[in-house]
C-alpha cells in the first residue's frame, strides 16, 4: 500500500465516523471497512484510534475476535462454505473442491470453511463477501468460478445466484395469520402494560431460543428494574447449527417482529431497540431497514408512535461478524456494545444490567413474533393449544435427511415420529435437536414429544439418515466448538480443542480405551464447569453418543487397552525426512 | 449478620458479597486462580466450582444469601478441580523445574493442594516469543491463563490500557496494546500494578530471577490455604 | 517366606536426578533393597525386564528406543510408578517443542562452535529421535505419577515402601512439590 | 559377521550402545561405543532469559547437578560483568560443589563399582550389585550410603535442594549458611573424612592386589586435560586449563578458560549423537585426551589438603618413571583421592567465617558473553552462553565431562575386545569387561550408575552382506 494510498483510507475512514463518533458501534464500523476495502487496513485502524479514543490492541481483539473481520490483507473475494452437517451431506466437500480446483493460483480469491450459514434446506451453501448463495452444483460453482477468475464486481453477479428461498411446509395458527400492520400495537396502546403483561402471562408465552424463560416474566422484571433507559434487543443471531425459521420470519414476517420490539417497548418504556442480525444474513439488511423506514413513515416506529406522546422507540440493525457466541444474550449485548463477544458475569441478568448496563429485554425473533400474535388475537387463541408447560406452537427448521426441508409449525406436544413422517424422513436413524448444542434422539425414542417438558429445540431439527455416521456428526459438531468457543473459561477453550483430535483417533481407528475414557471425561468437566451454555452444552451429542450409541466408538478403537493410542511412525517421520535429505 | 455454610462451617456474610468473598473474609479457603480481591470477579479459570444447595457454581460469581449450603473440599469437588486445572496445564508451557515464578506460582501452589499429580491430557506446548523488550521485565506469554488480571490492573489501578486479550477460542492470547505489539513501546511502566498481579509466571522482573532461595519462597513457608492476597 | 516384590526401573530421556531422589531415601533404602528382588535397574546387570510387580521410569520420551522401553515396561510390570517433570509433562527435555527437531539437530551439528565437521549422525544403530518429547502417560497408562523435579524422597519412600507393604500409597499435597 | 549391540547403554547425559563386530573367525573387527539420545539443549536454551540457564540446564544432569549449575553460574558471573564475586558467595559455591563431588564419587564408588571390585566382573550377575554388597559388607554399604548422604545434604543446605537446587544465581548465591546449619554439617565432619580416608585405602588395596591386571586392563596411553589451581593444584571449582601428554609433558599451561574454542574443537561421527572432542593444535587423529579424575590426579602438582596429598604422592609413585599413571582402572583410585580431599576441604571450610557473610552477590555491566569452566566429578565442563541486548540467550555451546572422553571411551572397548574378546565365543563375563572399562570412566550417561549394567546384551549374528541372520540377547540374571 502507497503512503497516498493509506493517506487516503485514513481520511476516507475519519470522514466516514467522526461525525457520530461511538465507539459502541466500533463493531459496525469495522464491519463497514471490512466491506468497502476487503480488509481492515492499517490506516483504518488508525483513524478509528483517533476518532474513538481507543488503542490499537483494543480494535485489534475485536477484529481477532470476529471471523468475518480480517486485518492481515485485502482478498477481493472472500469464499467461506458452510460446514454444517446437512452442508456436508449434501456434498459440500465436493463444491469447495472443484472451486479451489476452477480457483488455483488465483490471488483473488481466498477459500475457508465457515460455521452454518442457515441455509440448511438449500445447501450446499456458501458465503462470498458477507453474500449467501444457496444450492451450489457443479454448474452454479462453474459460474461462480468464472465470475471470479475475469474478475466481475460482486455487485454485477447474476441475481439469480443470491435467490434465496423461504419454504413454509406446514403452518399451524401463527403461520397462517397474516400481519395487519398496528393492529397488535394499538391493541397493546389500549390494554397499557399491566394489562399487556397479564396478557403475555395467561397466553403462557416462554422464551423461543431455547432456555423457555417466561416472556411476562423477563418483561416484569425489566420494567420494575430503575433505570435512566432501557432497551429492547431482538437477537436476530439464528446461529444454531441447522435452524433457518428466523431468516424466514425476518424475512416474510418482519412487520410482526419489529411490531412485538415496539410493544416491548410500550411495556416496559424503552425508547431504542436493536435488532443484532448475524453476518450471514446480511441479505436480509436492507430489507428490513426498509421495513423500519416504512413504519417510521406509518408512525410506527419513531416519535409519538400511533400519536401517543410520550411513546418514542426506534430501531437500529446491528450486523454480526462471524461470531456463534454473540447468541448468547450477555455476549450479545457486548458485541452490540462493539466489544468482543464475551459472555457476562450473571447475575446481575441483562434485564436489570443489559446494553450500557440499562435494563435490557433480549428476545428472540420468533418471541416477537408471538408477541404480536398474540396481542392480535388474544391469549386464549394463543394458548389453547399445546400441552401444560408448553402452550401454543412453535416454528422448527428442518433439514438434512428428509424429503421436505423447510420450515414446520407444530403445537408443542407433537411426537417425533409425526415430524419426521411429515417432512418424509422415514429412513431416519436419529434427529439432532436444537443444533449441535442439543440432543441427538434415536429412532427408537421417536414417541418423544416437543416441548419443553420433553425435548425443546432453539428451532433446529436435522434428521439424520441411516446412511450417516454419526462419529462423522460429532467430528463436525467438535469442529465446529472449537471453531466458535470464545476461548473465556478454561474448560471450553481447552476441552473444545482437544476434543476434535480425539475423535480423530476413532475416525482412524486407532483409538483405545484410554482415549475413550478421556473423552468421557473431558465432555463432563465441560458439561459441569463451564462459564456459559456454550461451554457446558456442547458435549452434550457427544455424551449422548457415548450412552445411546456406544458401538460408534467401539468401531473405532485398535484396543480397549488403558494405553493412550501412539503411533511412533508418525512421530519419527520427521527425523527420516531430515536425515534422508542429502542438502545438510 | 446472615449466615450461610460452608462445608458445615457457619461463614457470615455482608450483603452483595460473593460466596468466595465472604469465604475469604472468614479465612475459609477456596482454591481459585483468576480472583483476586483488589479486582471485580472474572469466573473465567473455573477453579473454585462449589455446590451450593446441590448445584455446581462458580464461588466468585454465586452471591452469598442466607441458609446456603456449600460444598466445598469434597473428594468429586477436588477431583474437578484437578480436570480444570490440568487443562491449564496441557495449555500452556508450565514447566516448574526451571520457572523462576516456582514456590510462589498461584497456579503450582493451587494445583499442588488439590493433588494433581499428573496432567493425563494432550500437551499442547504452544510456542511464542518471549517479549524481553523492556529494560525491566521479561513476558513469557506461553504461561498465560487468561485471567486478565493484568488488563485490570493496567486500566483500573495504572490507568492505562497495555494489556488486552485478543484472538478467540484456543488462539486466545494476551497482547500489548504498542505500535509493534512491544512492551517497550507501550505505556507501561515498571512499577505498574500490572505487572505483579500475574497468578502465573508471565511476569518477570529481569535481572531477579531465583533471587529467593528455597525453603524462603511464598509458599514454601505456608501452603496456598493459609495466605491471603495482597 | 513371603514373596519378595520384584521391582525394574529405567531412565528415558531424562538426568537421573529421580533415581538420585530415590537413594535420598538414604539409609532407608538399603531397609527397602533388602526387601525386594532387583529386575532390570541402574543398580544391578540385569539386562532385561522381566514380569515385575513394580516398573519405575523417569524421563520423558524422545526417541524411538524410548517408546519401545516403555511399552515393555507397560507390558512387563502390574504397577507403573512414574517419576518426575520429564515424564509427566516432558520437563526441561520438552522445552525442545518450542523448535523443530530440524532446528535443533542443525545448531547442534551443523551450526554449533567449534565443530570440525557438520553432519547429522545417523546409524542404523542409532534410535530415530522423535518429533517432540512426549510425556510418559501420552503413551502408557500410569498408575502412580509423582510429580517434581525430581519428586522429594519422602514422596517416593512413601510411595514405594507402601507399594511394598502390599498398601494403597497416599499421596497427599504435603508431599507434593512440581519444582 | 557377528554383530553384538549392548543396548542401551544408558546413561552417558542419555542413552549409549556398545556394538561389537565379529569375524567368522571371531575376532573383533569393531567396536564402538554408541550415544543413543539427543536433547537438544544448546538450540531450545536459544531465546530463554540468560538467568534461568544455572537452573535450567543443570537438567542435565542429576547426579552432577550442581557442577552444571555453577559452571553456568560462573558463565553468567561474566554476563552480568562480574569478574570476583563476594568471598561468602565464592565459598558457598565451593562448599556445593564440594558436596556435589563428594556425594557422585561416594555413589559410583560404592553404589555402582563396589560389585566389580569386590566380587570380580565374572562374579554371579544376581550377586554383583548394590545388594550383594550390602550383604557381604553392610559396614561398607553403610558407610558409602552415609558418605552420599552427606554430600547431599551440603548440596541441599547451599541450594535448598538435594537435586537441582537454585542457590547460585548471576553475580553470587541466594542464600549463605546459618550458624545452625553450619554447625550441623561440622557434626559429622571428622566421620566423613574417616571414612573418606579408609575408603582410599581400601581402593589402594584392591589395585594393588592385582596390580598386573588392574594396570593393564582396558589401558591405553592419552594426553590429559583438566584444570589446576594457584601453582598447578589440584582445583574443582577454578583455575586454568593445562593439557599433558601422554609422557606427561606440559602441552598447554595456564590457559583461560575464556579461549577454550582456540583450544579444542569438536568432531562428529555419523554413528554416534556424542561428538568427538581433540585438541586443536594436534588434530582429530592424535589430539583426542581424557579428562576426570584420572587427569586431574595426573596433572596437578600437588593436593592442598594434607591426607588426600600423601595419597597422591602413593598414587604417583605407581608410575616410577615419573610418567602419568595411564591405567584405566586407576580412575577409580584417583576418584576416591578426590572424595578425599573434598571431605578435607569441607572441613577446613565450615571453619571459614566467611560462609555466614552477608554480603552474597556483585554487580557489574552486562557483557553479551559469559563462559564457565569447573571441574565436574566426571571432568572439564565448558559452558559458553551468548545474549542479546535485552538479555534472552542467543548462543550456547555446552561441551560436557564425558563427551570429552568418548574417544578414550572407545579406544578403552577396542582395548578389552582385543585382549580378552577376540577370537572367543562371547560370554556374560565377557561382555561385562566391556562394561567394566566404561564404568571406569563414570560417564555420566545421565550419569553412569552402575547403569552400564542395564544394557540387554543382544547379539546379532549378520551374514557377510551385513544382513542380519539371527539374533540372540546374551541375558544374565531372571
Amino acid at each position: 500500500m502507497s503512503p497516498e494510498q493509506a493517506q487516503t483510507i485514513f481520511e476516507d475512514t475519519r470522514q466516514r465516523f467522526a461525525g457520530a463518533a461511538d465507539d459502541t458501534r466500533l463493531l459496525q464500523y469495522l464491519v463497514d471497512i471490512q466491506h468497502r476495502y476487503h480488509f481492515i487496513p492499517p490506516p483504518a485502524i488508525e483513524a478509528l484510534q483517533q476518532i474513538l479514543h481507543l488503542t490499537r490492541a483494543q480494535i485489534e481483539s475485536v477484529i481477532d475476535f470476529y471471523s468475518f473481520l480480517h486485518s492481515d490483507q485485502a482478498i477481493r473475494y472472500r469464499i467461506l462454505f458452510s460446514n454444517n452437517i446437512t452442508d456436508r451431506w449434501a456434498g459440500s466437500a465436493a463444491m469447495m473442491q472443484r472451486l479451489t480446483v476452477a480457483l488455483h493460483g488465483c490471488e483473488d480469491a481466498g477459500i475457508a470453511l465457515t460455521a452454518c450459514s442457515g441455509l440448511c434446506d438449500q445447501g450446499p451453501s456458501m458465503l462470498i463477501n458477507g453474500r449467501a448463495i444457496g444450492r451450489l452444483t457443479p454448474s452454479r460453482i462453474d459460474d461462480i468460478a468464472a465470475l471470479i477468475l475475469s474478475g466481475v464486481e460482486l455487485e454485477d453477479w447474476p441475481e439469480s445466484l443470491f435467490m434465496i428461498d423461504n419454504v413454509i411446509q406446514r403452518s399451524d395458527r401463527q403461520l397462517a395469520l397474516s400481519c395487519q400492520p398496528a393492529a397488535a400495537l394499538r391493541r397493546a396502546i389500549e390494554l397499557g402494560p399491566d394489562l399487556i403483561l397479564q396478557t403475555l402471562n395467561e397466553s403462557g408465552l416462554r422464551g423461543r431460543g431455547g432456555a423457555g424463560f417466561a416472556t411476562a416474566t423477563k418483561w416484569s422484571l425489566c420494567r420494575q428494574a430503575s433505570a435512566d433507559q432501557r432497551f429492547i434487543v431482538c437477537n436476530a443471531d439464528e446461529g444454531e447449527p441447522g435452524t433457518f425459521k428466523d431468516r424466514l420470519l425476518l424475512a416474510q414476517y418482519a412487520d410482526s417482529v419489529i411490531e412485538g420490539m415496539t410493544i416491548a417497548a410500550l411495556t416496559v418504556s424503552a425508547r431504542r431497540g436493536f435488532i443484532y442480525l448475524r453476518g450471514e444474513y446480511r441479505f436480509l439488511l436492507e430489507p428490513l431497514q426498509a421495513d423500519l423506514q416504512r413504519r417510521r413513515e406509518q408512525g410506527l416506529l419513531g416519535s409519538a408512535i400511533l400519536g401517543q406522546a410520550g411513546f418514542d422507540f426506534d430501531i437500529e440493525i446491528h450486523l454480526g461478524a462471524g461470531a456463534y457466541i454473540c447468541g448468547e444474550e450477555s455476549a450479545l449485548i457486548e458485541s452490540l456494545e462493539g466489544k468482543r463477544g464475551i459472555p457476562r458475569i450473571r447475575p446481575p441478568f441483562p434485564v436489570t444490567h443489559g446494553y450500557l448496563g440499562q435494563p435490557t429485554i433480549v428476545n428472540n425473533v420468533e418471541t416477537l413474533f408471538s408477541v404480536e400474535r398474540i396481542l392480535q388475537k388474544g391469549a386464549k387463541w394463543f394458548s389453547e393449544i399445546g400441552t401444560e408447560q408448553s402452550r401454543s406452537s412453535r416454528l422448527i427448521s428442518i433439514s438434512g435427511d428428509c424429503e421436505e426441508p423447510g420450515v414446520y409449525e407444530y403445537p408443542f406436544g407433537v411426537s417425533l415420529r409425526q415430524i419426521v413422517q411429515d417432512c418424509g424422513g422415514s429412513d431416519a436413524q436419529a434427529v439432532q435437536m436444537a443444533g449441535a448444542a442439543g440432543t441427538t434422539v434415536l429412532a427408537r425414542d421417536f414417541d418423544r414429544c416437543l416441548s419443553f417438558e420433553d425435548l425443546a429445540t432453539g428451532g433446529s431439527f436435522m434428521v439424520i439418515g441411516k446412511q450417516r455416521s454419526l462419529l462423522d456428526m460429532l467430528q463436525n459438531f467438535a469442529w465446529f466448538f472449537r471453531h466458535e468457543s470464545c476461548g473465556f473459561c478454561t474448560p471450553c477453550r481447552i476441552g473444545n480443542h482437544l476434543l476434535p483430535e480425539l475423535l480423530q483417533r476413532f475416525a482412524e481407528a486407532q483409538a483405545t480405551g484410554h482415549d475413550l475414557r478421556q473423552l468421557k471425561d473431558i465432555a463432563e468437566t465441560m458439561h459441569r464447569s463451564s462459564f456459559c451454555g456454550l461451554g457446558s452444552s456442547a458435549p452434550t451429542a457427544l455424551s449422548d453418543a457415548l450412552e445411546q450409541s456406544p458401538e460408534i466408538f467401539t468401531a473405532g478403537m485398535a484396543s480397549s487397552s488403558d494405553n493412550p493410542a501412539f503411533d511412533l511412525s508418525a512421530a519419527t517421520r520427521e527425523y527420516r525426512t531430515i536425515t534422508e535429505t542429502e542438502s545438510w | 449478620m446472615a449466615s450461610f455454610s460452608i462445608d458445615q462451617q457457619p461463614i457470615e456474610f455482608e450483603p452483595g458479597q460473593t460466596i468466595l468473598q465472604a469465604a475469604m473474609a472468614a479465612g475459609v479457603y477456596i482454591p481459585h486462580l483468576c480472583f483476586h480481591p483488589q479486582f471485580s470477579a472474572h469466573g473465567s479459570c473455573r477453579v473454585c466450582m462449589v455446590r451450593i444447595d446441590g448445584r455446581t457454581a462458580s464461588a466468585c460469581t454465586a452471591p452469598a444469601a442466607a441458609g446456603l449450603e456449600v460444598e466445598n473440599l469434597s473428594d468429586d469437588l477436588q477431583a474437578l478441580r484437578r480436570d480444570i486445572l490440568q487443562m491449564l496445564f496441557v495449555e500452556g508451557n508450565h514447566l516448574c523445574p526451571s520457572c523462576e515464578q516456582s514456590g510462589a506460582c498461584h497456579l503450582q501452589s493451587v494445583a499442588e493442594f488439590c493433588e494433581l499429580l499428573m496432567a493425563d491430557l494432550p500437551f499442547q506446548y504452544p510456542r511464542r516469543m518471549v517479549d524481553a523488550s523492556h529494560p525491566d521485565w521479561v513476558l513469557d506469554f506461553t504461561r498465560c491463563i487468561h485471567c486478565e488480571l493484568c488488563v485490570k490492573a493496567s486500566r483500573e489501578v495504572d490507568g492505562k490500557s497495555v494489556f488486552s486479550l485478543t484472538g478467540r477460542g484456543f488462539d486466545t492470547r494476551l497482547v500489548i496494546n504498542a505500535p509493534d505489539g512491544l512492551l517497550v513501546n507501550s505505556e507501561f511502566a515498571s512499577t505498574d500494578r500490572a505487572a505483579s498481579v500475574c497468578p502465573v509466571g508471565v511476569f518477570l522482573p529481569k535481572h531477579q530471577g531465583f533471587k529467593t532461595p528455597i525453603g524462603q519462597r511464598k509458599y514454601d513457608r505456608h501452603s496456598i490455604e493459609q495466605i491471603t492476597e495482597e | 517366606m513371603a514373596h519378595k516384590l520384584k521391582i525394574a526401573s529405567t531412565s528415558l530421556a531424562g538426568c537421573f536426578g529421580c533415581h538420585m531422589s530415590l537413594l535420598d531415601c538414604d539409609e532407608k533404602i538399603i531397609e527397602l533393597l533388602q526387601q525386594v528382588e532387583l529386575s532390570r535397574s541402574p543398580l544391578c546387570d540385569i539386562k532385561q525386564v522381566a514380569d515385575c510387580d513394580i516398573g519405575i521410569i523417569e524421563g520423558a520420551v524422545a526417541n524411538s528406543e524410548n517408546v519401545e522401553v516403555i511399552r515393555q515396561f507397560r507390558a512387563q510390570c502390574k504397577t507403573l510408578v512414574v517419576l518426575g517433570a520429564c515424564a509427566l509433562n516432558g520437563g526441561i527435555p520438552a522445552l525442545r517443542n518450542q523448535y523443530s527437531l530440524a532446528e535443533c539437530l542443525q545448531e547442534s551439528y551443523i551450526d554449533g562452535m567449534g565443530l570440525e565437521n557438520q553432519l547429522i549422525p545417523q546409524d542404523e544403530d542409532l534410535p530415530e529421535i522423535l518429533d517432540q518429547v512426549y510425556p510418559v502417560q501420552q503413551l502408557v497408562k500410569v498408575d502412580y505419577a509423582l510429580p517434581g523435579c525430581p519428586p522429594r524422597a519422602d514422596m517416593i519412600w512413601q510411595c514405594l515402601s507402601a507399594l511394598v507393604a502390599g498398601q494403597q500409597p497416599e499421596l497427599s499435597s504435603e508431599l507434593i512439590r512440581y519444582d | 559377521m557377528i554383530k553384538i549391540t549392548i543396548d542401551p547403554v544408558s546413561r552417558v547425559e542419555g542413552h549409549g550402545k556398545i556394538t561389537l563386530q565379529q569375524n567368522e573367525q571371531l575376532e573383533i573387527t569393531q567396536a564402538r561405543f554408541q550415544i543413543a539420545e539427543f536433547r537438544g539443549f544448546e538450540k531450545f536454551i536459544q531465546g530463554r532469559p540468560y538467568w534461568e540457564a544455572p537452573v535450567l540446564v543443570q537438567r542435565l544432569c542429576g547426579i552432577c547437578p550442581v557442577s552444571h549449575h555453577l559452571a553456568a553460574a560462573k558463565a553468567m558471573d561474566q554476563l552480568v560483568g562480574v569478574d570476583q564475586i563476594p568471598p561468602t558467595a565464592e565459598k558457598i559455591r565451593r562448599l556445593m560443589h564440594f558436596g556435589q563431588v563428594l556425594q557422585s564419587h561416594a555413589l559410583h564408588f560404592f553404589h555402582l563399582s563396589s560389585p566389580d571390585l569386590l566380587f570380580g566382573y565374572d562374579d554371579e550377575v544376581r550377586h554383583r550389585n548394590i545388594v550383594g554388597v550390602i550383604n557381604d559388607y553392610p559396614e561398607l554399604a553403610r558407610q558409602g550410603v552415609l558418605l552420599r548422604k552427606y554430600g547431599q545434604e551440603v548440596i541441599r543446605i547451599t541450594s535448598g535442594k538435594r537435586v537441582h537446587g537454585t542457590g547460585a544465581i548471576p553475580g553470587g548465591v541466594n542464600k549463605n549458611l546459618s550458624v545452625a546449619e553450619r554447625n550441623s554439617l561440622q557434626q559429622d565432619i571428622d566421620q566423613i573424612v574417616d571414612w573418606a580416608e579408609s575408603s582410599v585405602e581400601l581402593m589402594k588395596q584392591i589395585f594393588l592386589h592385582q596390580a598386573e591386571w588392574q594396570k593393564n586392563f582396558a589401558t591405553i596411553d592419552t594426553h590429559m586435560l583438566s584444570l589446576t589451581g594457584q601453582g598447578g593444584a589440584l582445583e574443582l571449582y577454578d583455575g586454568t586449563l593445562r593439557a599433558c601428554d601422554r609422557d606427561g609433558k606440559v602441552i598447554f599451561d595456564q590457559q583461560s578458560c575464556d579461549d577454550y574454542l582456540d583450544l579444542i574443537n569438536e568432531h562428529i561421527e555419523s554413528w554416534s549423537y556424542m561428538k568427538f572432542p581433540f585438541l586443536k593444535t594436534l588434530g582429530v587423529e592424535q589430539g583426542w585426551y581424557r579428562v576426570g579424575p584420572l587427569a586431574r590426579i595426573n596433572n596437578c602438582d600437588f593436593i592442598r589438603t594434607p591426607l588426600a596429598e600423601q595419597q597422591r604422592q602413593i598414587f604417583k609413585s605407581q608410575q616410577s618413571d615419573g610418567k602419568p599413571v595411564q591405567a584405566t582402572l586407576a580412575y577409580h583410585w584417583a576418584r576416591l583421592i578426590e572424595l578425599l580431599y573434598c571431605a578435607e576441604s569441607i572441613r577446613e571450610l565450615l571453619d571459614d567465617g566467611d560462609l555466614l557473610g552477608d554480603e552474597l552477590t556483585a554487580q557489574g555491566e552486562m557483557r553479551l558473553k559469559g563462559i564457565g569452566v569447573i571441574e565436574a566429578p566426571r571432568g572439564t565442563l565448558f559452558h559458553h552462553y551468548e545474549v542479546d541486548e535485552q538479555g534472552l540467550i542467543t548462543r550456547a555451546n555446552l561441551i560436557v565431562s564425558t563427551t570429552h572422553n568418548n574417544q578414550a571411551m572407545n579406544e578403552s572397548i577396542r582395548r578389552v575386545a582385543q585382549d580378552s574378546l577376540s577370537g572367543q565365543e562371547l560370554t556374560e563375563p565377557l561382555l561385562n569387561q566391556l562394561e567394566v572399562a566404561i564404568r571406569a570412566y563414570d560417564p555420566c550417561l545421565s550419569c553412569a550408575t552402575h547403569a552400564l549394567g542395564q544394557m540387554p546384551l543382544q547379539v546379532d549374528l549378520l551374514d557377510a552382506a551385513g544382513k542380519l541372520q539371527s539374533r540372540k540377547y546374551k541375558q544374565a540374571g531372571n
